[in-house]
Parts: structure tokens; C-alpha cells; sequence
């Protein structure tokens, strides 16, 4: 009489099923159309180059998605990518091992994700306006640190470039590490009783506040961990990059978020899932790709890009009404 | 033949997906008359009620307006024709004031372009006063549940209507606001206006009502003169068999050692004080009228608010309770009155929804059970009759009375020694009711301290083993032995013995 | 004896204004900007917002002309937005000298850059000669912004013009974004396999394209505007293929000379029509202050840090 | 009985008057340390600079706070006020009077307004993607329309660039413009009936739907009067600069919805003032200026200007909290 649940006991369950096979027949139908007009499209060198492009966006995006399920947002997530970056080149020029240095350059962005925390589960206020003054303070430390300049890490060790440069037979480690990141909180997030009660809190705080959830505290964490990834992404383009640039990752928390969105995240929390996300950064990065695999105009290209965004989110809507 | 009705509602049919609300029902309204709409939680009421609205479009059907057939393709053009709803579920705008919040309607048919405070304000107190004396400039989230319930009652009272349809209203409301509901009801039907009354309280209907509709299971069963029938007559036509006994017995012998003592729990505004004991194996009541504090005393000895004095001892050791999370280790659980915004996650699965109290019982290795999740959830539900698709579901896509059972699901799932239930059955359906009862007895039982929060006197009175009343904050007395509702209402309302045992 | 003329009043003060100002292209230019105002006993300031925004730029502008200075060096970051404020400031007799990206509308007195142009040409000759005349190129822009434009452009012209047997084969825009580089020279490389260069107008999306360029075997040669520290290990290591720098210092130190002498046309006595018509004697309209090709032997001297260092001083800080 | 409604009868009535107090104590604050430490920031021409600064965007953050308490966002104003800049621009270029051309831009502006208002109320978009994509496609129009060169508009007519440039008595146009908007936009939505459906529909849309609130209607026109005021805004600008650069606005978007939050806009609907959205644009511009003038190293303005921000912002919060 009742009917088994599909893959996750979550409202979600079927559902998020069904959103996410909107996005992948939308994808595949680019792909597709993309491989009858340019030859190069369907090549493994492409498709690397693709995966590579938003591979290390896609491990600040898993935060991301976490935060904005427990009902958050972080406008701050390019400052911390960023800030990572340079807390990890600034410790290596100082003479520590670039592993240390990057796990410093980790934990300093926790920090500034407990900061975020702090203010908005402790003073109270909101996660817009808390991570948006986060994000010109951090943007603002590494102008300080940096002095402006971009720090050369030239030096940096071959074993830890290979992190963001290197390859395992054939595959890169970036993709590696993106996959074995999205694959995992994906089922954590669809499994384990603590982001169970990410979903709890961001579905209704108060009705998870009497289940006796630590609302309060379940906000700070995910808070935490949406800065600590944002800090793995930034310590692996300091690997992919040699670099670290004062300047890197202006605007990229709007890109995070609308993948999110197009994955099927809500902005008022509850609802959300990773592989929905991944697939709306892929949806945005191939949209990217293809524009320029055939050539368009780099007038028209912006134009063409928000058009296809704006159908593809509609016709994903449309497909996920008619079958709800 | 059909001179006399206002509303026919002609084989409307309605389904959600796979879900069939409503097969083919039929249901008159006569002009001038109240007529009561029963059935089982989920029998579809509310949604027949929406599809006149205005709110649901119907499947298939037809709908007649004193004879002419019509359309209705929004709440908008349900007001233009002048049918009006008071919702099962509260629906006002929490940023807005009382006074906004009544004349809403009104302020969207104005032509005027700007808006005139003091007469909104003057009109809305005038019609909120015939209910209750809430000050109408308050902000409506500032309200309790229940004054909530009064505004949204008071705002489909100022709509100049053929049809009103009361969905459910009394719900939250104590003696003294439902006794001022039916004066304004029937005032309405004086002049000529048809009302359509739903309710689950069958003494309620057979006070008021002319007519009754019996619905099962989205299935029109029948209709016939309130002074026809009986009230068993029609419980038995809503849920198919004889509920031969509406509350169960009592506790027989003397109750066992104190569980729960609360001593002079003052929080510093709401209440100050109380000092109570709850025993192992009662059912404890308290009563009150609106306003009274009882949700606040009990939100404050579950740390859910804050207290300022007094304390708290659980088999006579004193535990600290500094938030919710320590009283549920305690062993002491609390169930909302406000089922929406407390009470349920809505957007989630039912499953999720009554596992939410304790996750550590279904954890795994970190990870959620779900084998276990789904067995605990079908069995509660299951037993508590929830009407519902799959347990997958968002518990969104439930009647207001099967949220509610979920709510007390969730209660139920962790097994704990003290429970606090404020109005548990909200909106709950005769059969369940019963159900709901022998649980809480069974639970008591077995040594389950219980303490009910009801403002449905004969249920506080039919499951309680005493009740204490609580008026302004303060224990008014304790109404213990052979309980009447006058004891309470005297000690509620503080005419007589003050402070006194009334026995 | 005469006096020297070369001096300044007391309180006769000099400041540079700019957008973004916390990144280090202006560094060098503010650095001689300052020596040169020591020199002549004036005071310098480096103003600006950090922010790529003109409306912030011109609050800016306008804060430091409500303190009522002697002369100001602006990098517009638009031009025609400029025209009020500038002239704003000539009419209340703070003369208005622009650099790198000029206000031609206005009343400022001079302009003083580095040729765009030759910029973008240079970087064409240099690109096509190392391909020997023959192969495909692709550009990345930064549309919008109005020297980035003329760089591409002026790269693009010449190539056309001079070396028939390059193809254009691809332009995408990157807007001084690394990732988006990065994600841009990937795709390019995959729709052309032959691409062998790639020319961009500024630092930020080179390491972007080095690191794409390197992935794919390195037969990329990226060529770029602009350089900084991590340009030059890159240049140093044969990453990058080269960079066409403005001079910087040259653009601060006669950017100052420029004002100065705007600030004092009494000493100079042309034999023209100035006296008759009003106008500033020693207006000079522009100047141009070169540029220098960095290249693997040269990138040394291009680094700011080793360059403070051995001028002991603190740069903007002071 | 009733208690008086205080200066109006909103909701936020007495509340909202104690909001906005925290923010002037706040920046009254900051301003008078300002002039004991700078003897340049209380002169007129540091005034008139710091005014001029916020008061063209004030007039976009006008609209953002209606759209803000109707429960929605829009993402595109920068690139809205650019696209008005560049329509006007090219109008006039193309041989059209100055005000035609300019009302055509504001038209054209509504129009994508209407478009996002489409996308939201019609296809049920949110207005984040939605207003996301019609970021991306008006800036590429943008770019497609002025081919990316700065359209010079130098030959404007004198009388037409007075609207940005000229004075009235020693106060600018723009002041005068942006005093007039705000006052009249604060006024209506305290006092207008059809302001009122904005809150109504924002606070709960559902409560506004069953009043016979046609909450699409009122969704779809306040989408429409927040992108018309971007545009009224881009053609000041256009007057002021006497230009149209494609790359105008860029970001403005996230400084102009701060603002409004500052002032106590919600993100969730249902609250906020035009006069506190006001005091937030007012007092980020002090915030800068104040730097500038107080000559604070450029490496560490931005740090200390998130810093003040969140000081701010807790602070006024605090307020708020002690007070209701
Ligand atoms: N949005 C929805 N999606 C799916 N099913 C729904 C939805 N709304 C109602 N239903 C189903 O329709 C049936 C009728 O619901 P309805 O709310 O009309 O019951 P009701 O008679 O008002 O019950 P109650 O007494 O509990 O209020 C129920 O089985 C319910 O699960
Ligand atoms: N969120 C709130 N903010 C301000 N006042 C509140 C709030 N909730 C309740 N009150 C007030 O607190 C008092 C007690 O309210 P409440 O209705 O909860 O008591 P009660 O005895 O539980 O009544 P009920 O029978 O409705 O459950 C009332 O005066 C009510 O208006
Ligand atoms: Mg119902
Ligand atoms: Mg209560």
C-alpha cells in the first residue's frame, strides 16, 4: 500500500529524482546538438576540458548547496577561495612546507566560516548581510597580506602541483578529487543524521528547534563548512595556478549560487541536493564552452548565455510541474 | 426543485496526482440555513471547500449559484460572487496588523488611492470585539495561535457574503469564544445568509446546525436534519462502525510517585508561581481560557522558553533544563499547539517528519536507518490511522487533521516519560480521537507521566485524572474527583472560589 | 643669483587618483610620481577606491578635490564620466593631467600613456615572428574597457595587415578572470589543435591561460600586457612568451612634471597667442612614455618588491 | 483605545521609526568622529561629494526595497541602469532629442522589467534565476549594442546634461531628483493603497491571495517600477557622465541590495522601509569617504570598511532588539 521510497526517505525522494533528470535531458539535448556543430565537442580532450573548468567550482558549489539547504547564503565563498589561496602561498614563501602551509590556509578559512557563524547564530543577524561583509573583509585581507601583488609560487614542489596539474592515468586528480567530494556528500547529505537535521532546521527552524534540534548550532557548522570547502577549492587553484592573485574570484559567489538554484537549492532553505547542483555548474560551464567552441561573437556571447540559462531553468521548471 | 438552494455543488471530482480527494460528490445550500459538513480526517471537506473558493481548480464538476452555473477561478472571483472562507489552516500576513488583516479584502476593493488608518482601525475593532477585545493595532505575529484563529474568523466576517463557509473554526477556541462565534452565526443566517459549518466536535453541530453532509473518504454519503439523527448516527455514517466509547477509563487506583515537580515557575512576564506535581501513570489537565498561559508554562519547563525563578525535579532529582535538547534527555517531550509553524515540517517527507524527535534511535554508524526509519513511521501512522499516499509524501500534501496525527507521531516515536501535549487533537477526527485517547491512557499506563493542554472542555475532562486551571498566569485551583465543566469555567473565569479546591 | 623657480610653495600638493587601487600596476607609476614631488619640496598623495566602479572613483576624485590640491593625476576609468569632474576641478584651478586612459573632452591639461597601439602591434610582430609568420591565433578581451579594447584591436590590425598567413580563429572574453581564462584557452585549444598563440591585454587572465596552455603541451605561446611578480617567474620559465610593459615610472614622473608646470606657466614666456587668448602657456597635450618588451633576460628588473628594496622606500604608504 | 498609528499606520509602525533610529544614531556617530578627525569632511564640497556619490543610486535602491518587501530580487539593476545608458546613448546618437531618446531607454528598461515579471509570474521562475539571466542577457545587449566601445555623448545639449550636472541654488539636480523620489516613494508605500497589496502580498502570499489580492498582478508591476527606476536612473547617470559604457554598473547590484537590508529590508518579504533602505546607502557611502579622507592605506580600506559595516549592522540590530 505504501510505496517504497526512492532513494532517499526525504520528502525529496522522488522528486529530487525527477528535477535532477530535467536537467540531465537538458544537458545531454546541448550536448548533443553541440556534437553535430562543432567536431571537436565530443572529444575526450573536450570533455576534460570541460570537467576541469568547473571542477574546482564544483567543490565550493557542495557548500554551498549544504548552506543554502539549512536556509543561509554565502556571498562571501570567491573572498575565501581567494583568502585561501593566499594564506596558503604567503606561508610557503615564508619558508613552510606547502602541505602545511595549505592545511593552515584550510583552517583559516574554517575560521572565517566560524566568524560568519558567530554573527549570524550568536549576534543574530542574517547570513546575506554577515557574509556580504565578510566578503569585502576577506576580499580586504588579501589586499593586506598581498600587498596588492600577486604572489608567485613558482617554487612550489612539482608532488604539489600535481595536485591541480597532475594526472592519474589519464585523469586528472582535480576531477578526482571533485568526484570522490560530490560523491560523498551526496550521500551524506542524502544518508547521515547530521545533515539530516540540515534539512530539518532549513525546512522550518522553529518546528526543528521543538524536535529539540540545536538549530543554532547546526547553522554555524554548515556555515563552517561551506568557508572550509570554499578553502579546499582555493588551496587546489593555488596548486593548478602556481598563484595566488589578490583579485581572484571577484563574482564568483553568484555563479555558485545560481548553480545551486538551477540544481534545484531553494533560497528559503529545506530543499536542495548535490548532484542537482553539480549538474546546474555543468549546465552553466557547457553553455560556456559551446559558446565559444563555435566561435560566437564575444559581443553575442553573454546575450546567447543568459538566454539559453533563462530556457533551460524554464523548461526544467516545466518539466518538473507537469510531472509533480 | 432547486428554488431554495443558494449552492449546488453538482459530481465535482478531484484528484492530486494518483491521490483521489474528491469522487463525484454532490452537496446543496439551502438560503438562510448552517449546515454542517462532517467526515473522517481527509474525507476531503477541506478541499471541496477550497475548490468553492476559488483556491483548487475541481477535476471535473459542476458548481450552480443560485441556479446559474460558475466558474471560479480565484479566491477574487470567489469574494465577487460572495462566497467567503475562514481557512482550516491560518492564513494572515504576520508583518501586518490585526486591523489590516480584517479588512484586507476591503482595502483591495478601495478606490480611494490612500489608505485611512484610524477608520480601518475604528472598523476593525468593532468587528473584532464582537469576538474577543484584541487591540487591533498589534501585529498579528505577535499573536497566540488561537487570537490568530479570532482575526482570521473576524476577517471573513467583514466580506459582504451570500456563502459563508467556516472551515473548522473552533478548532482552537475555548467555551467563552466559541459561544460568541455562534451568536454572530446565527445573527448571519438571520439575514438571510447560508453558512456551511465544519467541525469535529458533534456537540458543537448539533447545537447549531440545521442540516448535516456526511463525507467518507472523498464520497458523498449522506444528508439529513440535524434533528433527524443523533450524534452516534452520525459518527457512525463518518467512519463506517460504532465508536462505542468516546473516552477511556480512567485511572483506577492511586498514581504512582511524583515524576514531574515543578516548583514556583515564574518566567517573568506570562507566568509566575506554578507549582505542580505530575505522577506516574496520571493524565494530568490544565485547563484555562485563551491567553491564560498554560503554552507559556509549558513551553518554559521544556526550556523551549526562558524562565526567570523555580525549578524543576524529574523523579525527585532536580534537572537543569537550559533548552529543549536537555528536556528531551530528560525524558520530557512537548507537542506544539501551532501545528504549521512548529509543529510539522511541511515541505518534508512524512517519514522524516515523525523520525525528526530522535534521530539517535534510528542512527547507524552515523547514518540514518531508513529500514528502521520507514517501519517506525508506517507503524505509528498506521496507528494513529493517517490518511495519507505514500510515506514519502511531504506531509504538505495532507488534510489539516492528518498533520496533525503525524505531529503526535512524532511525539510518540521516542518513548518518553513525560508528555506534553497543548490541544493534540486539533482538528482531529472523531475516530482518531478516541484512538488518540486510549494511547495516551495506554502510555500513562504503563507509567508515562501526561499532561494534556485542551480548550475542548469535555475532552479535558473525559481524559484527565485532575485538571488544574491556570487564569492570568497564575494556578487559579485544581478541580479533582467528579470533574464538571462548570468547576472549571468558574475557576477559568475566576467567578467564585478563588484559589479555592473545588472538588 | 635668481631664486631656483623649481620649487614648491608650502602646502602645494600633488595627488594621484585612481580605480581599483589596491592592485600594483599604479604602484610604479605612484612611486616616481612621489620622487619627483620630493624633489620639487611638494607633497604627493595616492587616492582612489579599491573598488572597479566609476561612480566610487569619482567620489574619490571629488574628496580629494574638495581639499583643494594643486594638481591631480587621474587614471579616468571612463572617459566621458570625467568631463564634469575634471573640468570641475581646472574651473576651480586644480589642473587635471590624465593617464594611461584619457578624458579627451575635458580640460585636462595633458595626457600622458604608453601607446596602446604600438602596444598591441609589437605584441603582433613579436607573436608572428616566433611562428614565422604562419599559424592561428586566438584573442582574449575584457570588453568595455577602453585601453584593454585598443590593445586587442591594434593586435588584431596588424596581424591583418602585416602578417596575411595568421588566422584569427578564436576570441573569447575573459574579463581579467583566471578561471575564466583558463576555462577559455581550454576550449579554444579543443575547437583549434593547431592554435599556437594566444594574446591578452592584461596580467589576470594570463595565468589562467599559461596553466591551459601548459596542460595541453605547451604550444600555446601566451603574449600579454602588464607584468607582476608571478607574470615574470612564468616569462622566466618560458610559461609565458612574453609581455609588453608600459613605463611606468615614467608615466608618474612626467605625469607630475606635467601638473607642475600647468601649476606654474608664469615661467615660460612662448611667442604665441597664450598671453592674448588666456590660455595655460605650458599646456603640452601628450605624451607618450613608452613601453619595454619583457622577455625572459630582462624580467628581472620588472620585479616591484626587489625594486622597493632597492629604493628603501614604502611605496603608496607614503 | 486603538493606539494612534505613529507616523503611519504600517505594521512596522512604531518599530520601524525605532529601525531607522539606530541607523541615524549610528551614522551621526560616525560622522561627528569624522569631523574631529578630519578638518575636510564637514565642508560642503565633502558633503556634496558624499551625496552626489549615493544619490543616483539611492533611486535604484528605492525600487529594490519595494521589489525586496514583495518578496523578491532583482539582480539585473546594474546592468538595467547600463542598458538605459546605452538605448538613451545610441537614441541621441542616432539623431533623436535627448528626452525621447531617454524616455525610450526608461521604456526599454520597463520592458525588461515586464520581461523578468513574465518569467516570475507567468512561467513561476523565481526572481533570483530569473533576474540572474536577465543580468547576463542585458549586459550582453549592452555589450552587442555599443560593440563594446563607450559610446561618447559629448554633443549632448547643455540643458539636458544640467539634469546631471547643473545646480539649482548651489544643490545639485541629482540631489533635488533623489530627495523628491524618495520622499514620494516613502510616502506612498506608508500610505497607498496599492503599496499596501506589495506588503500584504510579501508578508504572506498566500493570506494577500485569499484577500482577492491578485498577487501576480502586484509581483509582475513592482518588478516592472524596480527595473523603470533603474532606468530613470541610467539616464541620469547618462545626463551626469555624459557617456554610456557597456561596463557600467558591473556589481552594483550587490551594494544596492545591501543597502536596503541594512535599512531593514527582509529577504523573506514583508518588511522594510524606503527611508532606512536610504540611511544603509548613506551610510556605506560615509563609510567610504571616510577612508578616503582619513587617508587610510588603500591595502587595508576594505578590511576596515567590512568592519565597520558589520559593526554597524550588529550594533543597529542590537538596538532593534533591546528596544522591541
Ligand atoms: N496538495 C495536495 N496534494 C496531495 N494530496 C492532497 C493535497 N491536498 C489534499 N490532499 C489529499 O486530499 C484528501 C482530502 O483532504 P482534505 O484536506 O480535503 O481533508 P479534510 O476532509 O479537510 O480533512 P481534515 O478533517 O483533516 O481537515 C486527503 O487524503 C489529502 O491527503
Ligand atoms: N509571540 C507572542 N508575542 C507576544 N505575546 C504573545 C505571544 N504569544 C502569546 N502571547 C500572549 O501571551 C499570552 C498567553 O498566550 P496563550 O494564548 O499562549 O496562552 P494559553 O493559555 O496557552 O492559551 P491557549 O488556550 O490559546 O493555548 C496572551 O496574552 C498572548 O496574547
Ligand atoms: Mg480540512
Ligand atoms: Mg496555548
Amino acid at each position: 500500500m505504501v510505496a517504497p521510497p526512492v532513494r532517499t526517505g526525504l520528502s525529496l525522494g522522488r522528486f529530487g529524482a525527477m528535477r535532477e533528470a530535467g536537467l540531465i535531458v537538458i544537458i545531454l539535448a546541448l550536448c548533443v546538438a553541440m556534437s553535430f556543430a562543432s567536431p571537436h565537442f565530443a572529444t575526450w580532450g573536450n570533455v576534460r576540458a570541460m570537467l576541469m573548468s568547473f571542477s574546482i567550482e564544483g567543490i565550493v558549489v557542495v557548500g554551498m548547496t549544504v548552506l543554502l539547504i539549512v536556509g543561509g547564503i554565502d556571498l562571501a565563498v570567491g573572498s575565501v577561495v581567494c583568502f585561501a589561496m593566499v594564506v596558503g602561498g604567503s606561508m610557503f614563501l615564508m619558508g613552510l612546507d606547502p602541505w602545511t602551509a595549505c592545511l593552515i590556509a584550510i583552517g583559516a578559512s574554517a575560521l572565517v566560516g566560524a566568524g560568519m557563524g558567530f554573527f549570524v547564530t550568536v549576534v543574530g543577524l542574517n547570513h546575506f548581510i554577515t557574509s556580504l561583509a565578510a566578503m569585502v573583509i576577506v576580499r580586504g585581507l588579501c589586499l593586506v597580506i598581498t600587498k596588492g601583488t600577486p604572489l608567485s609560487l613558482f617554487t612550489l614542489p612539482p608532488e604539489f602541483k600535481a595536485i591541480g596539474q597532475g594526472e592519474f592515468n589519464g585523469v586528472p586528480y582535480v576531477i578526482i578529487i571533485f568526484v570522490v567530494i560530490v560523491v560523498l556528500f551526496d550521500f551524506l547529505l542524502r544518508r547521515a543524521t547530521a545533515f539530516r537535521k540540515v534539512f530539518y532546521t532549513g525546512s522550518n527552524e522553529k518546528a526543528a528547534e521543538y524536535s529539540g534540534i540545536r538549530t543554532r548550532q547546526v547553522k554555524f557548522w554548515v556555515t563552517v563548512l561551506c568557508s572550509t570547502l570554499a578553502g579546499l577549492a582555493g588551496v587546489i587553484y593555488m596548486s593548478r595556478f602556481g598563484a595566488a592573485t589578490p583579485t581572484f574570484g571577484v563574482g564568483m559567489e553568484l555563479n555558485i549560487i545560481a548553480a545551486a538554484v538551477i540544481g534545484g537549492a531553494s533560497l528559503t532553505g529545506g530543499a536542495g541536493t548535490i548532484f542537482g547542483a553539480i549538474l546546474g555548474i555543468a549546465l552553466l560551464s557547457v553553455v560556456t564552452s559551446s559558446l565559444i567552441l563555435l566561435d560566437v561573437s564575444v559581443y553575442w556571447q553573454d546575450m546567447i548565455k543568459g538566454c539559453i540559462l533563462l530556457a533551460a531553468v524554464s523548461i526544467d521548471h516545466f518539466l518538473n510541474r507537469r510531472k509533480s | 426543485m432547486s428554488g431554495g438552494n443558494v449552492l449546488e455543488i453538482r459530481k465535482i471530482s478531484k484528484h492530486f496526482g494518483a491521490v483521489q480527494a474528491l469522487a463525484e460528490v454532490d452537496f446543496m445550500l439551502e438560503r438562510g440555513e448552517i449546515h454542517a459538513l462532517c467526515g473522517e480526517n481527509g474525507a476531503g471537506k477541506s478541499t471541496l471547500m477550497n475548490i468553492v473558493a476559488g483556491i483548487l481548480a475541481p477535476s471535473s464538476g459542476e458548481i450552480r449559484l443560485e441556479g446559474l452555473p460558475v466558474h471560479i477561478g480565484s479566491p477574487a472571483e470567489a469574494q465577487r460572487l460572495g462566497i467567503g472562507l475562514v481557512h482550516q489552516e491560518i492564513a494572515l500576513c504576520k508583518d501586518a496588523t490585526v486591523a489590516e488583516n480584517i479588512l484586507m479584502a476591503a482595502t483591495n476593493a478601495r478606490r480611494a488611492p490612500l489608505m485611512n488608518f484610524s477608520e480601518l482601525n475604528r472598523t476593525a475593532q468593532k468587528v473584532m470585539n464582537r469576538l474577543a477585545p484584541i487591540p487591533v493595532t498589534r501585529r498579528v505575529g505577535a499573536l497566540s495561535i488561537s487570537n490568530q484563529q479570532l482575526v482570521e474568523i473576524a476577517k471573513a466576517l467583514t466580506l459582504d457574503c451570500r456563502v459563508l463557509i467556516f472551515d473548522e473554526p473552533t478548532a482552537a477556541l475555548t467555551e467563552a469564544e466559541t459561544q460568541a462565534l455562534f451568536c454572530i452565526i446565527r445573527g448571519l443566517k438571520q439575514r438571510g445568509i447560508s453558512i456551511i459549518y465544519i467541525s469535529h466536535r458533534m456537540a458543537e453541530i448539533f447545537a447549531l446546525c440545521d442540516r448535516v453532509t456526511v463525507f467518507r473518504d472523498g464520497r458523498y454519503v449522506s444528508t439529513d436534519r440535524i434533528a433527524e439523527v443523533t450524534p452516534d448516527h452520525v459518527v457512525r455514517r463518518m467512519v463506517g462502525r460504532e465508536i462505542t466509547q468516546l473516552y477511556p477509563e480512567k485511572l483506577a487506583g492511586e498514581p504512582g510517585a511524583p515524576l514531574l515537580e515543578v516548583e514556583r515557575l515564574s518566567d517573568g512576564a506570562q507566568f509566575s508561581d506554578v507549582s505542580f506535581t505530575l505522577r506516574r501513570g496520571e493524565i494530568l489537565g490544565l485547563g484555562g481560557l485563551i491567553g491564560a498561559g498554560r503554552t507559556e508554562i509549558a513551553l518554559g519547563v521544556c526550556g523551549l522558553a526562558p524562565t526567570t525563578q523555580g525549578s524543576i525535579r524529574v523523579d525527585g532529582q532536580p534537572v537543569a533544563i537550559a533548552d529543549y535538547t536537555d528536556a528531551i534527555r530528560a525524558g520530557i517531550v512537548y507537542l506544539s499547539e501551532d501545528r504549521k509553524h512548529s509543529g510539522v515540517f511541511l515541505d518534508l517527507s512524512i517519514a522524516a517528519n515523525v523520525s525528526a524527535l530522535d534521530l539517535r534511535k534510528l542512527t547507524r554508524n552515523g547514518l540514518v536507518d531508513r529500514r528502521l526509519e520507514l517501519t517506525q513511521a508506517i507503524t505509528l501512522c498506521t496507528r494513529l490511522g493517517v490518511k495519507m499516499g505514500a510515506i514519502g509524501d511531504p506531509v504538505s500534501s495532507l488534510s489539516g487533521g492528518n498533520q496533525q496525527k503525524v505531529a503526535i507521531a512524532k511525539q510518540l516515536s521516542v518513548k518518553p516519560r513525560v508528555i506534553i501535549m497543548d490541544e493534540p487533537t486539533r482538528g482531529i477526527d472523531v475516530g482518531a480521537k478516541s484512538e488518540i485517547h486510549k494511547l495516551l491512557r495506554e502510555l500513562a499506563a504503563d507509567g508515562v507521566g501526561i499532561i494534556v493542554i485542551s480548550s475542548e472542555l469535555p475532552e479535558l475532562l473525559g481524559i484527565s485524572d485532575r485538571v488544574i486551571v491556570i487564569r492570568g498566569g497564575r494556578i487559579a485551583g485544581e478541580v479533582t474527583g467528579a470533574m464538571t465543566e462548570e468547576a472549571v469555567i468558574r475557576l477559568a473565569s475566576g467567578v467564585g472560589g478563588n484559589f479555592a479546591d473545588v472538588a | 643669483e635668481t631664486a631656483n623657480p623649481f620649487k614648491c610653495e608650502p602646502g602645494e600638493k600633488y595627488v594621484m587618483n585612481v580605480m581599483v587601487s589596491g592592485v600594483e600596476y599604479w604602484f610604479p607609476v605612484y612611486e616616481m610620481f612621489k620622487q619627483a614631488g620630493q624633489q620639487f619640496g611638494c607633497e604627493t598623495a595616492y587616492t582612489g577606491t579599491p573598488e572597479y566602479d566609476v561612480n566610487k572613483q569619482i567620489a574619490s576624485f571629488d574628496q580629494a578635490l574638495a581639499q583643494n590640491p594643486a594638481g591631480i593625476l587621474v587614471h579616468p576609468m571612463n572617459s566621458d564620466p570625467f568631463i564634469e569632474p575634471i573640468n570641475r576641478a581646472v574651473d576651480q584651478g586644480t589642473a587635471v593631467v590624465t593617464f594611461a586612459a584619457d578624458s579627451p573632452n575635458s580640460k585636462r591639461v595633458s595626457f600622458i600613456t604608453s601607446d596602446n597601439l604600438a602596444e598591441g602591434t609589437y605584441a603582433a610582430d613579436a607573436v608572428a615572428e616566433a611562428m614565422g609568420g604562419k599559424g592561428e591565433y586566438a584573442v582574449l578581451e575584457n570588453p568595455g574597457q577602453d585601453n584593454h579594447d585598443k590593445r586587442v584591436a591594434a593586435f588584431i590590425t596588424r596581424m591583418e595587415a602585416k602578417w596575411p598567413d595568421m588566422k584569427l580563429v578564436g576570441r573569447a572574453a575573459s574579463n581579467q578572470d583566471p578561471t575564466k581564462a583558463y576555462q577559455a584557452v581550454l576550449s579554444l585549444i579543443q575547437a583549434n589543435p593547431e592554435l599556437g598563440a594566444v594574446f591578452m591585454p592584461e596580467a589576470n587572465s594570463a595565468i589562467g591561460a599559461a596553466q591551459a596552455s601548459k596542460e595541453n603541451g605547451s604550444k600555446v605561446r601566451v603574449m600579454l600586457a602588464d607584468v607582476n611578480a608571478n607574470i615574470l617567474d612564468m616569462i622566466k620559465a618560458g610559461e609565458i612568451f612574453g609581455s609588453v610593459n608600459p613605463n611606468q615610472g615614467m608615466q608618474g614622473y612626467m605625469g607630475f612634471m606635467l601638473l607642475w608646470l600647468a601649476n606654474h606657466p608664469d615661467l615660460i614666456d612662448p611667442m604665441n597667442d597664450t598671453a592674448r587668448s588666456g590660455k595655460n602657456g605650458m599646456a603640452v597635450p601628450f605624451v607618450d612614455n613608452g613601453f619595454s618588451i619583457v622577455t625572459a633576460e630582462n624580467a628581472d628588473d620588472f620585479y616591484w618588491d626587489k625594486y622597493l628594496k632597492r629604493r628603501g622606500t614604502k611605496g603608496i604608504e607614503e
